[in-house]
């Protein structure tokens, strides 16, 4: 059977994109956020997942205000970057995993979660600079990777409690999956930080710490915002937290922390590395 | 009339409701184009008849003449869509907050930095 | 406050379209069917709704399977029709209603509903085909209209209980809008009939008679078939009844049958046409 | 390998659910295009091309010269998009019903009337 081994959590901002590709890691201002990446990056060749699931949002590459989707999950053998219009390079595509990503869809619809399913969808930033960071060089082509897409640009939007549950049908949907792989969860985005408005520049550090501890050992608290909430203690685009909530349900096993590196701000954003554990019991 | 999302306010923050999303359809579209190079140099070549093309208000012209970002967000602008339009003017995140906080670059950047280290 | 006052089943096939478009309404072929429609139009130009809400699927017109909705939702403020490739006439422009439409979508997505909203949509004869029967000489352009659109094409479809629980948010999003105004809501498709395969031409009489008196008294009953059911039952594109079964989960009042024009074959189809008047109580 | 949608069948009925749109998505996208005359013109002037560039397989092109609507089906054709190519061709929906039940149209709809009074 298929099982979900382990999860992350990590920023996904364009300027990370940048930053790669003119080799500025060891320079003052990015080194204490690289630095936290290695120990990841380590688990990750160790662990070496089939798999890999990843929350994120669209920033206006795939979709549009004309037909924007609450949920979006791929089902594609392969993903393309493009031009995003700012000048962050364009990438290698995406390997995907179209049976496991049917199988999701097909059980997760079933259980009243109603995605627009995507069989050609562009991905931006959100999905691909996790990906270089986990894999520098690009070198991401042996994983096979699944899209879930989750708007956080326009109102209304999913809240948490509602994000959460997706990632645990999920879960469920993957635990039923009779295929023999490894998979690992990806939440990206957030966490504090406000882009537009005269309160731009906003960022709780402290918000941040305590999200990152509930994302750990309790969850069902984070849960208990409503996206306003967020917005009041970590800025206009703190709703990314959203993806980080949704990967936190798709763990349905024993769940230890074994890594993290907090640092802010990176660009204008409170970033939170975390590497999860998933101790799936012979129970379940 | 149309109804908001919500009735939370937060000083300094514009939500993209459907109200907004109504007002800013034809910029927001506008600034989606920039995903393409041609809509880029079409843009560049001439700004006024690219803003006709998509039919902006003449409020929302005149915020983007004067890269008035507060401006935009007020007529309808998604931040998401908008900073397709910064990037065209080669501005990065800190250069909007800078022009949106009344702040330069630098001392945005520093307020940055504070507020990453929790001295709020 | 606003109020639906009843709702209204019909077919919604393109074959219609021609046939109005030619003046066949009074052949033999056609009578048995146009006929039942007169008492249908008599009570909306009584009622005058100010607004219809209609369920229909998107056949291929606007939404392919590189980006396909489980539920879509319009928020515009005009829809257009357009060529679908064989022959039907496109008709004139439909007046949508943003901001009640608007008001429905922040309600249902925070109840958990995970719709596309649409701000551009093109509209095909699932929407266009009621309108025009409704009002004939496409005489519409004075009712509002926000198209909800249910997946039938691609399997995994929602289910009949998530798409009655989805006509349930609605009918409580209408009922917590305060405007005061009267809105009708549309079922369209159905009913029996499959078009494709070995199996094609088949029509199941006495279970679509059955779906007809279970929408008026027993709702909940078609809410514990699964869309394979309705497949056994009803064919290939008995899916379709979804949207009969959303319409009917907006009535949260007394639900009383009005009217009722049950005839097969009509192209390859079963055809129910019902008007139901929803009686609200003073307490709700 | 790719998961079924569901483990009950139905005679004589094709699910379209992802297995079958993987398989026929070239074809599908074919069919929907048709929604547009120039691609329908284009099309009709040489439809062999027009296949290639969908990239549809050799089973799938030789179902469309041969108006095969049950081959089409095996092949991943969803109804819905089909029907935009059966209306090119000027087929209606009885017509096609019978060239997969083997009957003639006529027979077909002496079929439909038959199932509508319930005499199955
Ligand atoms: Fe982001
Ligand atoms: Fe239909």
């Amino acid at each position: 059977m298929a099982k979900i081994i382990g999860a992350v959590t990590t920023s996904h901002i364009p300027a990370i994109a940048n930053a790669m590709a003119n080799g500025l890691e060891e320079t003052p201002y990015w080194k204490p956020f690289f630095d936290g990446y290695p120990p990841v990056r380590d688990w990750l060749n160790e662990k070496k997942p089939d798999v890999i699931i990843l929350f994120y949002n669209d920033h206006g590459l795939e979709f549009f205000i004309d037909k924007k989707p609450t949920f979006a999950i791929g089902v594609a053998d392969e993903y393309y970057n493009s031009d995003e219009g700012w000048g962050i390079p364009t990438i290698p595509p995406v390997t995907g995993e179209s049976d496991l990503s049917w199988h999701i869809a097909n059980s997760i619809v079933d259980e009243g979660f109603d995605m627009t399913i995507c069989q050609e969808m562009k991905v931006d930033h959100g999905l691909t600079v996790p990906l270089n960071l986990m894999w520098p060089g690009h070198q991401y082509g042996h994983v096979k990777v699944i899209p879930v897409c989750i708007n956080c640009e326009q109102y209304p939007m999913a809240q948490p409690w509602r994000t959460f549950e997706l990632g645990r049908a999920i879960g469920r949907a993957v635990a039923s999956y009779e295929e023999d792989i490894n998979v690992v969860v990806f939440g990206t985005g957030g966490m504090s930080h406000q882009l537009d408005g005269e309160r731009a520049g906003f960022i709780n550090r402290a918000f941040d710490i305590d999200c990152l501890d509930k994302l750990v050992s309790d969850p069902e608290a984070l849960t208990k915002y409503s996206n306003m909430d967020l917005v009041e203690q970590g800025g206009a685009q703190a709703v990314e937290l959203n993806m980080l909530i949704a990967m936190r349900g798709t763990l349905l096993g024993k769940v230890t922390e074994r890594h993290r590196n907090y640092h802010a701000p990176i660009s204008n954003t409170g970033s939170g590395l975390m590497l999860l554990e998933n101790e799936i019991s012979t129970a379940e | 009339m149309a109804s908001n999302y919500t009735d939370r306010k937060f000083q300094g923050t514009y939500l993209f409701d459907g109200q907004m999303a109504k007002k800013g359809y034809g910029l927001n579209k506008m600034c989606y184009s920039f995903n393409d190079q041609v809509a880029r140099d079409e843009f560049n070549a001439d700004p006024e008849a690219y803003c006709e093309k998509f039919k902006l208000t003449e409020a929302q012209k005149e915020a983007i003449r004067n890269k008035d970002v507060i401006g935009l967000l007020r007529e309808g602008g998604s931040i998401y869509y908008l900073a397709k339009f910064t990037g065209l003017l080669k501005l990065n995140m800190q250069d909007i907050g800078g022009l949106q906080t009344g702040m330069s670059t630098d001392e945005f950047k520093a307020m940055l930095e504070k507020n990453g280290r929790g001295e709020v």
